[in-house]
């Protein structure tokens, strides 16, 4: 048979959402995949999957029929009285509204991998909103990009090239030479050495950091002291006269923000900033998402619910609130008596003492590849890859749907049918309510 | 033993074998420990030694591996169970658990490097 | 004067949610009465008297005569006293997140630590925790602009972070020392530390706040006004925060 | 199903019927001449029996809607209802998930409602709600006027190509209809700047107008159902009022393509402002309640503000902006490449305030005023006035001089002296409400013929009130209306009941329409085009034209309108 080349695909594995890329597929397998970066690559390439449904007993792993892992999952979660629904970042949009659903029916909470990732620069919006644009404008009109505790050249590679500094866009035809880039973060990271300048903060001073460009903006620089956060006082003015003079800029925020001190406040500063420059020039900030459809889970949650992310259906309406209702806050007070894990990996992102509570319930694994949550999982249940072999939407870091592409087929259920499956079943057992 | 400030964060590796954590290659990727060189020489440990890093809220042996970027007092360990083990658990009021700027020993040490198996059966044992 | 007692029976894990737990709700109530009343264990509806023992003594049906002491594990009761416009409740021991929120009046007294957001949103009565405290004390909810606008919580020990966040009014005094940014956004009441506190007062623009142990990490955008005495003590005074657009005009003594 | 409701007291403005006693039938989703041994009878009981209402101004689906709810957890707890045995959870009071959008609509009897700011870029995500938001039949209105291939069209004046790009980007992003939101004044937004009607637009060297004028002319080169919907420029500035009747003058000369207006302007009172700045601002609402009065070729919609906090939002990004630096509570901004942006923030309209009390005052005045109720539908631009949810309080307000004389009261004196409410003595009757909020927009949206009416082979469409319009002065009774509006005793959506005596009985997905412009205009000049649109994608566009547009799967709803013009 042939090769195929499929074009165009999307690739499901961060939040940039390339759509460009090429897959050679042979004999209805993947041979090859062009245009991606290494992280893209791997994923649509793919690696050793769970072969089947398992139940552990005994300690051990056993391989069973999925109208087994469907109907135990199902009583598990039919019983429960506080159950848990994590994970959905990496998951088309059809299967995060199933997922709802579910949590509805059972009175569960739901919650997304960015409870440990952006969650922060979320709840941050909830405070000062959200100045931002597509993609596309940077691309067009940038001058100015400053990327704050992001490291795109390695968790985001193609950001650069596609998106913000080396791109040729309608105002920016000389692409890199018509923009300047900095990059403010705790260590030289690779792309602070392929930047303009790099500026180095101390870890947990992003919160006084803005405070003290916010100040300088106001025109008090005469209080600021002379260095905050280890950043010389002259720096930062320097910085408020780049951010004043460009003609676009916009600002990447990465986890340096969100898993440090002061986490969404360092969101609402920045946030506020970027708000009091729009005074003097074109400003945005875009979140560095992460995983491919974590806005996606973001967005496809708030209009069925209301909220993002950390949303608890215990009293049948959607009650949000992070620190009470997130993943590791609950797993820790041991609130929660079962849960399941899909599309995202607690085992491995979770710190050690949410694990020991995992470790302790009953946990439900929906996912194509073992990880450390199989370790600790009681039920497993492997899908398909979204986004390589089952087509569906995802929201890319700056909001834009794109619908990704089914490349190859495959024997494996959806997320989606597991879902629905599991959802019928706890419909029964509920007594048809 | 010296103290330093421990950073989590992704890499191009850990990145790669987001899919095949149960790998080598992902434990190359994860179960490291990068320093810059000054601070390698002072724990007396060179690239690919093991090293011990306890934290308050645990311990974890990974090997070590040289960053330049890095300022002097900072270890880098990539985000990953373990860097998951000695991470400060508080989730600062919104749900995040505080993954960067945690204090830390580092140390060089005889103990193995644990698989990824090994290192979660911890956990269900309690 | 009526005292009604609720002894939980045993822990639990999963959260009991309790805000019909408030003397509005219970004056006047026999112990049946009591026991029938609704409360939320996770996604289930139970009632009090599935949870607690439940005892009257003396009677009364005005809420400001009705005393409501609770005992046992209640670590994991949250919503205590929700709403509350008179009368008192004592905690023996500790109690989870939201006690006291959106209090109106009345006096909640927690022997032990209170979970975050104690005093959430509230407008008047009184709030005494005699341990620690967490997260979010007198603060806001998600969103909201503005938290405690009214009334007074006093911390005898430690509290979290964020306490006292969007305050419009009232006053917080916590004895031990607070976590970051105590008093944020901040637009007027008054908040006293007697211990330490980090970035106190970050973009308030109203309202005062005292730390007389001194502060880690102090805002860059507070200007130093000179000395002023409090109490026999002279600290030294800012105002800010300048950063939001200049215009900040809180006030932050430090000792 | 066979439906039969008898003795209901019918308002049927579309056929001239106007409270008369009689019967209506339904067989399957169609109202027919009458059904032989029906399924079910409802016995209205006198009781008034109207069209489904037709909203063809909202907000609530898409993009921005959906950076409302994310941004603003303090409303989603204002409107908590938990699930019930048919319904989802509901959250929100003015940016509502959709579940509460689609079961309150139903229950204040609106089974079509239009989505008005659909970016095309972003369009999938709109569909993708509205296949969340069921029961009503919905359309989406895609943003067009400041996308550069139009701006660029319009300066060349190559109007073929306009047509094309239309034609195409309405089945790539299957839209109802154009939708035109502050032209120029976005795009110059991403600059940080603003345009008024006559300014160039940076960049491109052609004023808003000739936009204007170039869409205007393309819609009926189409032949579309709906005309163009305008946001014009220098929205919510004082002295706006003679940009607004700029715009309308500057299609006069247009012929329309079918039995309707040439240019639908939207939330007019945003639009109505006189004065030179918030200190002397005042109502000019008469001035365009003359023009309208005077000319055929424009209708409006009111964007009527009533007190409360709500969430405003619209794509019109350098206004919100500036009125974000009055209230400095939160703002979010989406600026969306080579086409449109959008800003949302909250605003609490105060009674005391002197500016909202006279925007409230605006709204109503246009209604009261314009004499033609066919010429305007009552909207609030919903959630940017307030939420639809104040309908029965703004219809009470327009129906009774006493209710809003109790209202004057208790707003602030600038009313009296700045605004026109104190002196107009007219009061709507239950017929120019029945024609403003079903046969009017109906007919506006090009849906006469399925939407807004009674007749025989229109959608079986109908909402049933508890208030017995022979015996019920609306005058004095106007806290009836306000409760009896809220919840209908029925609610019958393409022939199913999906509302009784106030709660949702069925939840059937509602459909999407969507218009495919084909024939001569359309292909005249596509080749052309398409080479254009090739060049922004590859050179501009961060996606690439392949992934651009809305696949089938989002619209499994959908019902395609083709248009054919040779």
């Amino acid at each position: 048979m042939a090769a195929e080349t499929v074009s165009n695909v999307v690739c499901p594995l961060c939040g940039c959402l390339c759509d460009d890329i090429e897959v050679i597929v042979e004999d209805g397998k993947i041979s090859n995949v062009k245009k991606a970066c290494p992280l893209g690559k791997n994923k649509i390439m793919g690696h050793d999957r769970i072969k089947a449904p398992m139940i552990r007993e005994n300690g051990e792993f056993k391989e069973v029929s999925y109208d087994d892992v469907i109907e135990k999952s199902a009583q598990i979660l039919a019983q429960a009285k506080r159950p848990l629904l994590y994970g959905w970042a990496s998951l088309i949009c059809e299967a995060q509204r199933k997922g709802v659903e579910l949590a509805e029916e059972i009175g569960a909470l739901i919650d997304t991998t960015a409870s440990v990732c952006h969650g922060s620069t979320v709840v941050g919006v909830q405070g000062r909103g959200a100045p931002g644009c597509t993609l596309g404008e940077i691309k067009n009109r940038a001058d100015l990009v400053i990327y704050w505790g992001c490291n795109p050249q390695e968790a985001h590679p193609r950001h650069r090239a596609r998106y913000a500094h080396s791109v040729k866009g309608m105002y920016r035809p000389n692409g890199k030479n018509d923009r300047k880039v900095f990059v403010i973060d705790v260590r030289e990271t690779k792309t602070a050495k392929v930047a303009d300048e790099f500026v180095k903060i101390d870890p947990g001073y992003d919160y006084m950091a803005f405070s003290a460009l916010r100040t300088i903006l106001a025109g008090h620089a005469d209080v600021v002291p002379d260095t905050v956060g280890g950043v010389a006082k002259e720096k930062l003015v320097e910085m408020v006269d780049a951010m004043k003079s460009c003609e676009f800029g916009v600002i990447f925020g990465g986890m340096g923000l969100t898993h440090t001190r002061c986490r969404y406040k360092n969101l609402e500063n920045v946030i506020s900033l970027v708000d009091e420059l729009n005074a003097h020039t074109k400003f945005t900030l875009i979140p560095m998402r992460g995983h491919y459809n974590v806005n996606g889970s973001g967005h496809s949650l708030a209009w069925l619910t209301g909220y993002p992310f950390a949303i608890d259906f215990s009293r049948g309406y959607a009650w949000y609130n992070p620190g009470e209702t997130t993943s590791n806050d609950l797993l820790m007070r041991r609130e929660v008596d079962a849960m399941m894990a899909i599309a995202g990996d607690p085992g491995a992102h979770f710190p050690g003492e949410s694990l020991r509570h995992m470790a302790k319930i009953p946990l439900i694994q929906i996912d194509p590849y073992a990880n450390p949550t199989t370790e600790l999982a009681d039920i497993v249940i492997p899908t398909a890859v979204s986004g390589v072999e089952v087509d569906g939407t995802a929201y890319r870091m700056d909001g834009v749907p794109i619908r990704t592409r089914k490349v190859v087929e495959t024997e494996y259920l959806t997320d989606e049918e597991v879902l629905e499956r599991i959802l019928t079943r706890v419909r029964e057992l509920k007594g048809g309510n | 033993m010296k103290e330093v400030i421990l950073i989590t964060g992704r890499t191009l590796k850990q990145g790669s074998n987001l899919e095949n954590k149960m790998s080598d290659a992902y434990f190359d990727a994860a179960a490291r420990c990068e320093m810059n060189e000054n601070l390698l020489t002072r724990i007396g440990a060179s690239v690919g030694d093991a090293v011990k890093v306890s934290t308050r809220f645990g311990e974890v042996v990974v090997n070590a591996e040289k960053d330049d970027g890095l300022p002097d007092g900072h270890i880098f360990i990539p985000m990953g169970p373990w860097a998951n083990a000695i991470v400060d658990p508080d989730t600062g009021g919104v749900g995040t658990p505080t993954f960067k700027g945690v204090p830390a020993n580092i140390e060089k040490t005889d103990g193995a490097v644990l698989s990824v198996k090994d290192l979660i059966a911890r956990y269900r044992e309690g | 004067m009526s005292t009604i007692t609720l002894s939980m029976k045993q822990s639990i894990t999963v959260p009991l949610e309790a805000e019909n737990i408030t003397p509005d709700n219970l004056a006047g109530k026999s112990v049946d009465e009591i026991k029938a009343v609704t409360v939320y264990h996770g996604n289930s509806e139970a009632v009090i008297g599935d949870f607690f023992d439940v005892t009257v003594e003396g009677s009364g049906n005005d809420p400001a005569s009705t005393e409501i002491i609770m005992k046992g594990d209640l670590t994991r009761v949250k919503r205590i006293g929700e709403g509350m416009s008179a009368g008192s409740i004592v905690i023996e021991g500790d109690c989870d997140m939201h006690c006291g929120a959106f209090m109106r009046g009345g006096k909640i007294t927690v022997k032990g630590n209170a979970d975050a957001w104690a005093g959430r949103e509230m407008r008047g009565g009184e709030i005494i925790i005699e341990g620690d405290a967490g997260n979010y004390v007198g603060s806001a909810y998600r969103g909201e602009l503005t938290g405690m606008r009214g009334g007074k919580i006093v911390v005898e020990g430690n509290a979290g972070d964020y306490i006292g966040e969007h305050i419009g009014g009232g006053e917080i005094i916590v004895k031990g020392n607070t976590g970051v940014l105590p008093g944020l956004s901040m637009t007027g009441g008054k908040i006293i530390i007697e211990g330490t506190a980090t970035m106190p007062g970050g973009e308030m623009t109203k309202g005062e706040i005292i730390v007389k142990g001194g502060i880690i990490d102090m805002l860059p955008g507070f200007k130093f006004e000179g000395e002023e005495e409090v109490d026999g003590a002279t600290l030294k005074k800012y105002t800010g925060d300048l950063a939001v657009r200049g215009t900040g005009k809180g006030i932050l003594l430090v000792g | 199903m066979t439906i039969l409701i008898k003795n209901g007291v019918v308002f049927d403005p579309a056929q001239g019927i106007d409270g008369e006693k009689m019967d209506i039938a339904i067989d399957g989703d169609k109202f027919v001449e009458d059904v032989s041994s029906p399924d079910e009878v409802i016995d209205a009981g006198g009781r008034m029996v109207v069209p489904g209402g037709v909203e063809l101004h909202t907000h609530i689906a898409g993009g921005k809607v959906n950076a409302g709810r994310i941004m603003r957890p303090e409303d989603g707890r204002k409107g908590r209802i938990p699930r019930g045995k048919l319904t989802r959870a509901c959250s929100g009071f003015s940016v509502l998930n959709t579940f509460a959008t689609a079961y309150t609509y139903a229950r204040m009897g609106y089974t079509t409602t239009f989505e008005a700011a659909m970016p095309p870029l972003l369009a999938r995500h709109t569909h993708e709600e509205f296949e969340d938001t069921p029961i009503t039949d919905k359309g989406a209105l895609v943003l067009l006027d400041n996308n550069w291939m139009t701006i660029e069209y319009a300066k060349s004046g190559d109007l073929d190509k306009l047509a094309a790009y239309v034609s195409w980007m309405s089945e790539a992003s299957k839209a109802y209809g154009i939708k035109i939101v502050n032209p120029g004044g976005t795009e110059a937004w991403g600059w940080g700047k603003n345009c008024s009607i006559n300014d160039p637009v940076p960049g491109f060297d052609v004023t808003p107008k000739e936009i204007i004028k170039a869409l205007a002319q393309v819609n009926e080169d189409l032949g579309l159902p709906h005309s163009i919907h305008i946001h014009c420029n220098d929205l919510g500035h004082p002295g706006n009022f003679e940009t607004t009747i700029e715009t309308y003058e500057a299609v006069k000369d247009i012929k329309p393509s079918s039995d309707r207006q040439v240019m639908h302007a939207t939330h007019t009172q945003f639009h109505s402002y006189g004065g030179s700045n918030w200190g002397d601002f005042e109502s000019k609402a008469d001035e365009i309640a003359k023009y309208i009065n005077k000319n055929d070729h424009i209708t409006i919609d009111l964007g009527v503000v009533m007190f409360c906090d709500t969430t405003t939002m619209t794509a019109d990004g350098p206004m919100e902006y500036s009125l974000h630096t009055l209230s400095r509570r939160k703002w979010s901004n989406h600026d969306v490449e080579l086409e449109t942006g959008s800003g949302i923030i909250p605003v609490a309209y105060s009674p005391k305030i002197g500016v909202n009390a006279i925007q409230w005052a605006i709204g109503l005045e246009l209604a009261l005023l314009i004499t033609d109720p066919w010429k305007m539908a009552l909207t609030t631009d919903h959630p940017n006035g307030c939420p639809f949810t104040f309908y029965p309080e703004i219809i009470a307000l327009l129906m009774s001089k006493a209710k809003r004389e109790s209202m004057l009261e208790t707003v602030s004196e600038a009313v009296g002296k700045r605004a026109l409410i104190a002196t107009i003595d007219r009061e709507l009757t239950w017929s120019d409400i029945i024609t403003m909020t079903r046969a009017g927009p109906a007919k506006i949206l090009g849906m006469s013929d399925t939407k807004g009416s009674l007749k025989v082979g229109a959608d079986a469409d109908l909402a049933i009130y508890d208030i017995m319009p022979e015996s019920f002065d609306p005058t004095k009774d106007y806290k009836t209306i306000e409760d009896k509006l809220m919840r209908t005793v029925y609610t019958i959506k393409g022939g199913e009941i999906v509302v009784r005596d106030g709660e949702i009985t069925a939840t059937p997905h509602g459909r999407t329409f969507w218009v495919n412009p084909a024939g001569k205009k359309a292909e005249a000049a596509r080749d052309g085009m398409l080479e254009d649109l090739e060049r922004m994608f590859r050179d501009y566009y961060t996606v690439s034209m392949a992934n651009y547009p809305v696949q089938d799967e989002y619209i499994p709803h959908g019902v395609e309108i083709r248009t054919e013009v040779n």
